[in-house]
């Protein structure tokens, strides 16, 4: 009933090309930016803002980032860990080499090498399709991991391997309280959806899907596949290495190798299933979905105060963790984001379905 | 908000989740116990060490509790399972940070490196007994880390010192070769430093043998040592990447005898399914080795005969059994440090737990009467140096059991303190601190 | 020269074991088209049965004889994994027929995940020992031709056989059981072998029971080789590099991929390695694969395809 | 019906192409030509490589020898691009669609060569990319009206009807502005009424803008309706060039299509 698009026309095409061409949706997404925006900062606790908001939010502009690699362009990636990795050591490297370095450029710059090698480890994919690639992109995965670590220099010779930022901060707003990281990565994070929202419905986007779709039929038509594919590693890598600069800079604050490492990339890649394939809307559920999920059923005795043994408590979560995701692909292989819309269109009738 | 309505039950979960996570870290500050946070990792690739340090940790808080908690104030503790992953560890911090934590043992070189930029700002020590940052050990820069009873350099240090007196002088290591075979990651790396500058010194040649994470195939690793032959061979390995390399070595006939381990690959579960095969192995004891004494035997009578012991009651008096006793009684002791001076059966803040540890003097009485007799040396840390004793001794695996081979042997401090000081002082240049002031350590 | 010949059979039995676990792959691979990236929590699974029985089997019955704790832990770890088979093909794969390789993917990352929990909290998460006998100590070969002789570590060779004949079993269990034949012809056509009665739900739990087989057999070698912990599950990220470059269907790719990538990753460590700083097998072993793939994108054995408009 | 616009020169001339896949012979040695707003029809039996024949126009497939002249300029082989630069657009005889994608999306598709912001300018949008957007929308939206599916714009066209699909593969294929078009089978499997849409369709183009149309097509009385000229292939050779009534005598299309042994 409330959710009514009927009564409203388009006029110009213009009107129907925006991002949320019914009403109720534009309404409802301000009202939730406005609550991100005013209301969570003040509300939610210190635990909440630093180990699940800031996480979660960092993690969605991965799962963005991965999205428009294997959900809108059809290449499997399984080595987005990476380029996170190569987006965070990059990004610390311009932060301390060059005195003054603005912290916005620094994460830009990481965005920007990481797409530089994205678009390098891009190459194979002209040639090996599906698993192969899939597989293949490991070899970024393993490459990465070990050239941080061995390569003194892009760890600025630490004895350890081991690098650190601190003082951040833009324009005389130093972030560090908790509330002011989550306002940096939730701005951060917007504009960055909004530009890859606007890709994916730009003419790039509809060449991506359609490599995605029929390579073939693609190319015929008169999209260069090399073009196509290489942009898309592109666009990827650079959200990706963001995310990545952010998790280093914003959330751990020092960082190894180890925490770009292969299981960061499998959990990417989850969060990107089970949000939806090919939705940005997507990649946020996913991201909540798979960062919320396990910490909510460690929590689960405590909440109840049921005394359960440490080992079992984890071992419980890995098999209820396990169960779910196959539970969803089961149920919905098209992720959240189908169930979204297919609520929506309930909703178009609701309460009156016939 | 209706459309939220219809969203699956998975969607609905995850936001209540959220919800109750909002509110579930107030619920639990309560204020009349020491609340100690526990970080373990009872699962995953390192569980088989992780569990019987976490183990020991978790029995010597009771034991406290069953003798009437620190001057009359109980311990109440959470254990959080970080599974020695970094942004696991990150996350159990705040959320037992949440819950009036007042010291963290973070018990991985990654998590102390994460929290080392956090804690200045909670105002939470953190205290690294045998792990961790060695610089960390000038607490002129850092403030709130306490490397208590020997950092990685000393560890180094100690090895190459015990191999000296083997060879019959350290003037005798000219010209020998020394192999590091380490866990690829900042753990496996922060001895490289030390050993340069002592290679540097005595003369003998240095090798790098990096064993990629957790360490399962090594057979390349140990065909170099087979290709060059080092006369000694130092490993610096963690879980299963210890045991691997033992059978690895046997595999290719390299003699366990002129094998030295770190005191994290010189535990039962790194020889235990090696047995026969593992003679003569040596590794450090941190100041702990194996074997039983008064407090063992308290714990046993108090905790595990009472039937609240943490783990099996065979466990007790293991290399990491103990290593988790220790670190726990160190913990204690800085609170009960710190009541001595902020007022004794009070609860104390994190504030007043740093002074405690900062000025910890466990002389050798104070150790008899904890039962620790024989366990370990006295420590006393001061403003300057956090780490508070240097010494450590060497065990060697007779195939059944781990024996002591080597005396107390202490750390060169004109080889340490200068380079702790010199790595102290490149971070504090990195992060734009200033050394700490005369006046700021009276506090 | 001597060390030389060294490097290349350990790499050449390294690479066998490397094949024992890829061979699980191919064979789900090749029925289901699935990508089992649970292999290796099958093999840590496997490992796991197989060593607490062979603990408790002897308090169960009281004997202490070491074959009859083996022979009889051996059984009841492979029902395990059978029962395994079955649960997954009824609860998943059943489920999730004709969905696109990557949802499939995922749901094998999710069996992963329940298995380490489920394994460990069944069997314990400390380091056990699987003591099937093989020797430990080393042999050396032609002393006289090379100074010091060529070293072969006895363990491996025994384990490189052993995998060399399970391999061979399987091979002829493909070509000459008539429930080989049905697996080939399901292999190839899902839709064709149902039309002519072939019941995919049983020729799946029989796959996996088999890779399951092959998982067990791998966890046996490789725990009592590294002793049975969690890492085993590790070792499965050794086999991915091998099924791409032996092409996912072919069980002959698997073995000779497997070869491949363990004397060229053994050869790059010890004679790259120092230069590189070392530590550089695994990802060598992923570009070497990348790199045969550049020249034959669907792996060396696998099959062609044109693309039809 | 006849052709309002004079048949002018020959723009595309296809000379000596022979394909092969391994040792199987698709084509050998075939050679025609087509003239500037004419209908070509290409016809044959199941497996006469009128399919194969297309692709290598389309740059699809790399044929081993012959050489493909399009207004004037020749090629050993096409590359995919060039020839959709060079106005050639095509239809597919199994439906090629973006399955993934709306109707309105898979048109857009079609005008990628008319599309000339930079990868900065959409991410941003505002300005230069969404004029862009919305001109070229106009334009597809004529080719939705012309092609009457107005009612589909935004359904994905995996949801459609077959016979629908196939007119958004047309569409797809205007959208470019092509100047030939190669239409494979944009018949088949279509009922009468359907069909004659499709006719309708396919002259329209040809009256209207003038685009020469090259097309495969298995309905004998369609293609003597609608062709100007045909081709005939089977087993991947040539057997009969001309005018339909030509070919209609020409006995070894005969024998071909009454499958007389030869």
């Amino acid at each position: 009933m409330l959710y009514r698009e009927n009564g409203q026309f388009k006029t110009s095409y213009r009107a129907d090309q925006q991002i949320f061409p019914i009403r109720q949706d534009r309404v409802v997404i301000v009202a939730f930016l406005a609550l991100a925006f005013v209301v969570i900062p003040g509300l939610a606790s210190e635990y909440m803002l630093r180990a699940i908001l800031v996480p979660f939010l960092i993690l969605s502009l991965a799962a963005i980032g991965l999205n428009i690699l294997v959900g809108y362009c059809g290449q499997i990636s399984l080595g987005t860990g990476a380029f996170m990795a190569i987006g965070a050591y990059a990004a610390y490297n311009f932060n301390v080499r060059i005195e003054g370095m603005p912290l916005l450029l620094s994460l830009v710059m990481g965005g920007v090498c990481s797409t530089a090698v994205g678009v390098l480890f891009g190459i194979p994919s002209l040639r090996i399709k599906g698993l192969y690639l899939a597989v293949a992109t490991l070899a970024a995965q393993f490459f990465t991991d070990w050239a941080f670590l061995r390569i003194k220099w892009f760890t600025n010779d630490s004895s350890s391997g081991s690098v650190n930022v601190s003082g951040l901060q833009i324009l005389g707003w130093h972030i560090d309280t908790p509330a002011d990281k989550y306002l940096f990565c939730l701005g951060l994070v917007c504009v960055c959806a909004l530009m890859a929202k606007n890709l994916v419905r730009g003419h790039i986007g509809r060449e991506w899907m359609a490599m995605r779709d029929m390579d073939v039929a693609a190319a015929v038509i008169g999209i260069r596949p090399v073009y196509a594919k290489l942009s898309a590693f592109a666009v990827s890598s650079f959200f990706v290495g963001i995310a990545g600069a952010l998790w280093g800079f914003v959330h751990l604050g020092s960082w190894e190798p180890a925490a770009f490492s292969i299981d960061r990339s499998f959990q990417l890649l989850f969060m990107v299933i089970i949000g939806g394939l090919g939705s940005i809307m997507g990649s946020f559920f996913g991201a909540a979905f798979i960062i919320v999920l396990p910490i909510v059923l460690d929590n689960l005795p405590y909440w109840f105060g049921i005394p359960v043994d440490t080992a079992l408590a984890s071992h419980l979560t890995n098999m209820v963790f396990g169960a779910l995701i196959v539970f969803f692909l089961v149920v919905e292989p098209h992720g959240l984001a189908r169930l979204w819309s297919t609520a929506k269109e309930k909703l178009r009738l609701w309460p009156f379905p016939h | 908000m209706l459309k939220f309505k219809p969203l699956a039950s998975a969607a609905l979960l995850v936001a209540s989740g959220l919800a109750a996570l909002a509110t579930a870290p107030a619920a639990f500050a309560q204020a009349k116990e020491q609340f100690f946070p526990v970080l373990v990792y009872r699962t995953g690739a390192y569980a088989p060490n992780g569990v019987p340090f976490a183990n020991g940790y978790v029995d010597y808080l009771k034991l406290v509790n069953a003798k009437g908690g620190i001057n009359g104030v109980k311990i109440s503790f959470e254990e959080c399972e970080t599974g020695y992953a970094t942004d696991k560890g990150v996350e159990c911090y705040e959320r037992l940070k949440g819950k009036g934590a007042t010291v963290f043992q973070p018990l991985s070189t990654g998590i102390t490196f994460a929290l080392t930029e956090k804690a200045p700002i909670d105002k939470i020590p953190l205290i690294t007994a045998g792990y961790g940052r060695s610089e960390s050990a000038d607490g002129g820069v850092f403030k709130w880390n306490f490397p208590l009873a020997g950092t990685y350099w000393v560890a180094a240090d100690v090895l190459v010192q015990n191999i000296g007196q083997k060879e019959g002088g350290l003037d005798k290591l000219k010209g020998k070769k020394i192999a590091l075979v380490y866990h690829d990651s900042p753990y496996g790396k922060e001895p490289i430093p030390l050993l340069t500058e002592r290679s540097k010194q005595l003369g003998f040649e240095l090798q790098l043998l990096p064993v990629t994470a957790p360490g399962v195939e090594q057979k390349s690793t140990w065909l170099q040592v087979r290709q060059n032959k080092p006369d000694y061979v130092l490993l610096w390995g963690w879980g299963v990447m210890n045991s691997t390399a033992l059978k690895e070595a046997q595999a290719t006939g390299y003699p366990r005898e002129k094998m030295y381990g770190v005191w994290w690959s010189g535990a039962e579960p790194d020889v235990k399914d090696v047995g026969e095969g593992a003679k003569g192995y040596n590794a450090l004891a941190m100041q702990h080795g194996a074997g039983r004494s008064k407090v063992h035997t308290e714990v046993l009578k108090l905790v595990h005969e009472k039937g609240q012991g943490t783990g099996p009651a065979e466990e007790v008096g293991t290399v990491l059994y103990t290593r988790g006793l220790m670190s726990a009684m160190l913990g204690v002791e800085g609170v009960k440090r710190a009541q001595e001076r902020y007022g004794k059966g009070k609860v104390m803040t994190g504030e007043q737990v740093r002074w405690g540890l900062e000025n910890l003097a466990l002389d050798q009485a104070k150790l008899d009467a904890l039962g620790f007799a024989g366990v370990m040396r006295p420590i006393s840390t001061s403003c300057a140096d956090h780490m508070g004793a240097n010494w450590a001794r060497v065990h060697t695996w007779s195939g059944k059991a781990w024996q002591f081979s080597s005396d107390w042997i202490e750390a060169d401090a004109q080889i340490l303190k200068p380079m702790v000081k010199a790595a102290a002082d490149k971070y504090a240049a990195e992060k734009k601190l200033t050394r700490r002031t005369p006046e700021d350590c009276q506090s | 020269m001597g060390f030389f010949l060294e490097t290349f059979f350990g790499g050449l039995m390294a690479g066998m074991l490397y094949s024992l676990i890829a061979l699980g792959f191919v064979l789900i691979f090749k029925a289901s088209g699935v990508f089992n990236f649970a292999q290796g929590a099958m093999v840590l699974f496997a490992a796991l049965a197989m060593a607490r029985f062979a603990e408790w089997v002897p308090h169960w019955l009281g004997t202490d004889s070491k074959l009859l704790a083996n022979g009889i832990a051996f059984v009841l770890a492979m029902a395990c994994m059978v029962a395994v088979a079955w649960l997954i093909e009824r609860l998943c794969l059943s489920k999730l027929v004709n969905q696109e390789p990557i949802a499939l993917l995922m749901a094998t990352l999710g069996i992963t995940y329940f298995l380490d929990g489920f394994g460990q909290m069944l069997f314990g998460s400390d380091i056990y020992k699987i003591d099937v006998g093989l020797p430990k100590d080393p042999m050396f070969l032609f002393e006289q031709t090379f100074p010091g002789g060529v070293l072969i570590s006895q363990e491996d060779l025994a384990a490189a056989v052993i995998a060399a004949a399970l391999v061979a079993v399987l091979a002829l269990f493909f070509q000459k059981t008539s429930t080989g034949r049905a697996l080939r012809a399901v292999a190839d056509d899902h839709q064709a072998a149902q039309s002519i009665g072939i019941p995919l739900s049983r020729i799946w739990v029989i796959v996996w029971s088999v890779a399951g087989f092959a998982a067990l057999v791998a966890g046996i070698i490789w725990g009592s080789k590294l002793g049975v912990q969690f890492s085993l599950s590790q070792v499965a990220l050794k086999a991915l590099p091998v099924v791409i470059l032996g092409g996912l269907t072919s069980v002959p790719g698997a073995i000779i991929g497997g070869l491949i990538i363990g004397v060229g990753e053994k050869l790059s460590e010890v004679y790259l390695g120092p230069s590189l700083g070392g530590g550089i097998e695994i990802w060598f072993a992923y570009v070497m694969a990348l790199l045969f793939l550049l020249f034959r994108p669907q792996g060396l054995f696998g099959e062609k395809i044109i693309d039809r408009v | 019906m006849s052709v309002h616009r004079p048949i002018g020169e020959v723009i595309l001339d296809v000379q000596n192409i022979s394909l092969r896949f391994g040792g199987v012979k698709a084509l050998t040695d075939i050679s025609f030509n087509v003239r500037e707003h004419e209908v070509r029809a290409i016809i044959g039996p199941n497996g006469a490589g009128k399919s194969s024949m297309l692709n290598c126009i389309n740059g699809v497939y790399v044929p081993q020898d012959g050489k493909i002249s399009f207004r004037g300029q020749t090629f050993s082989h096409m590359n995919s691009r060039q020839v959709a630069e060079m106005g050639v657009a095509r239809t597919f005889q199994n439906l090629a669609l973006f399955k993934g994608m709306s109707v309105v999306d898979n048109l857009m598709t079609g005008r990628n060569l008319k599309m000339k912001t930079n990868i900065f300018q959409q991410a941003i949008r505002w300005g230069a990319a969404e004029r862009e957007e919305t001109a070229n929308r106009a334009f597809v939206e004529h080719i939705i009206d012309f092609l009457e599916i107005q009612a589909h714009r935004k359904t994905p066209v995996g949801r459609l009807p077959y016979g629908l699909q196939k007119r958004v593969d047309l569409g797809r294929a205007l959208a470019m502005e092509p100047s030939v078009l190669l239409l494979d089978e944009p018949m088949a499997g279509m009922n009468v009424e359907e069909k004659q849409d499709m006719c309708r369709f396919i002259l329209d183009v040809n009256d209207e803008f003038g685009t020469t149309i090259v097309l495969i097509e298995h309905d004998m009385g369609v293609v003597m309706d609608i062709s100007d000229r045909v081709v005939v292939l089977d087993y991947g050779k040539k057997i009969g060039d001309g005018t339909p009534d030509e070919v209609r005598a020409n006995p070894d299309v005969i024998s071909a299509y009454l499958g007389t042994s030869h």
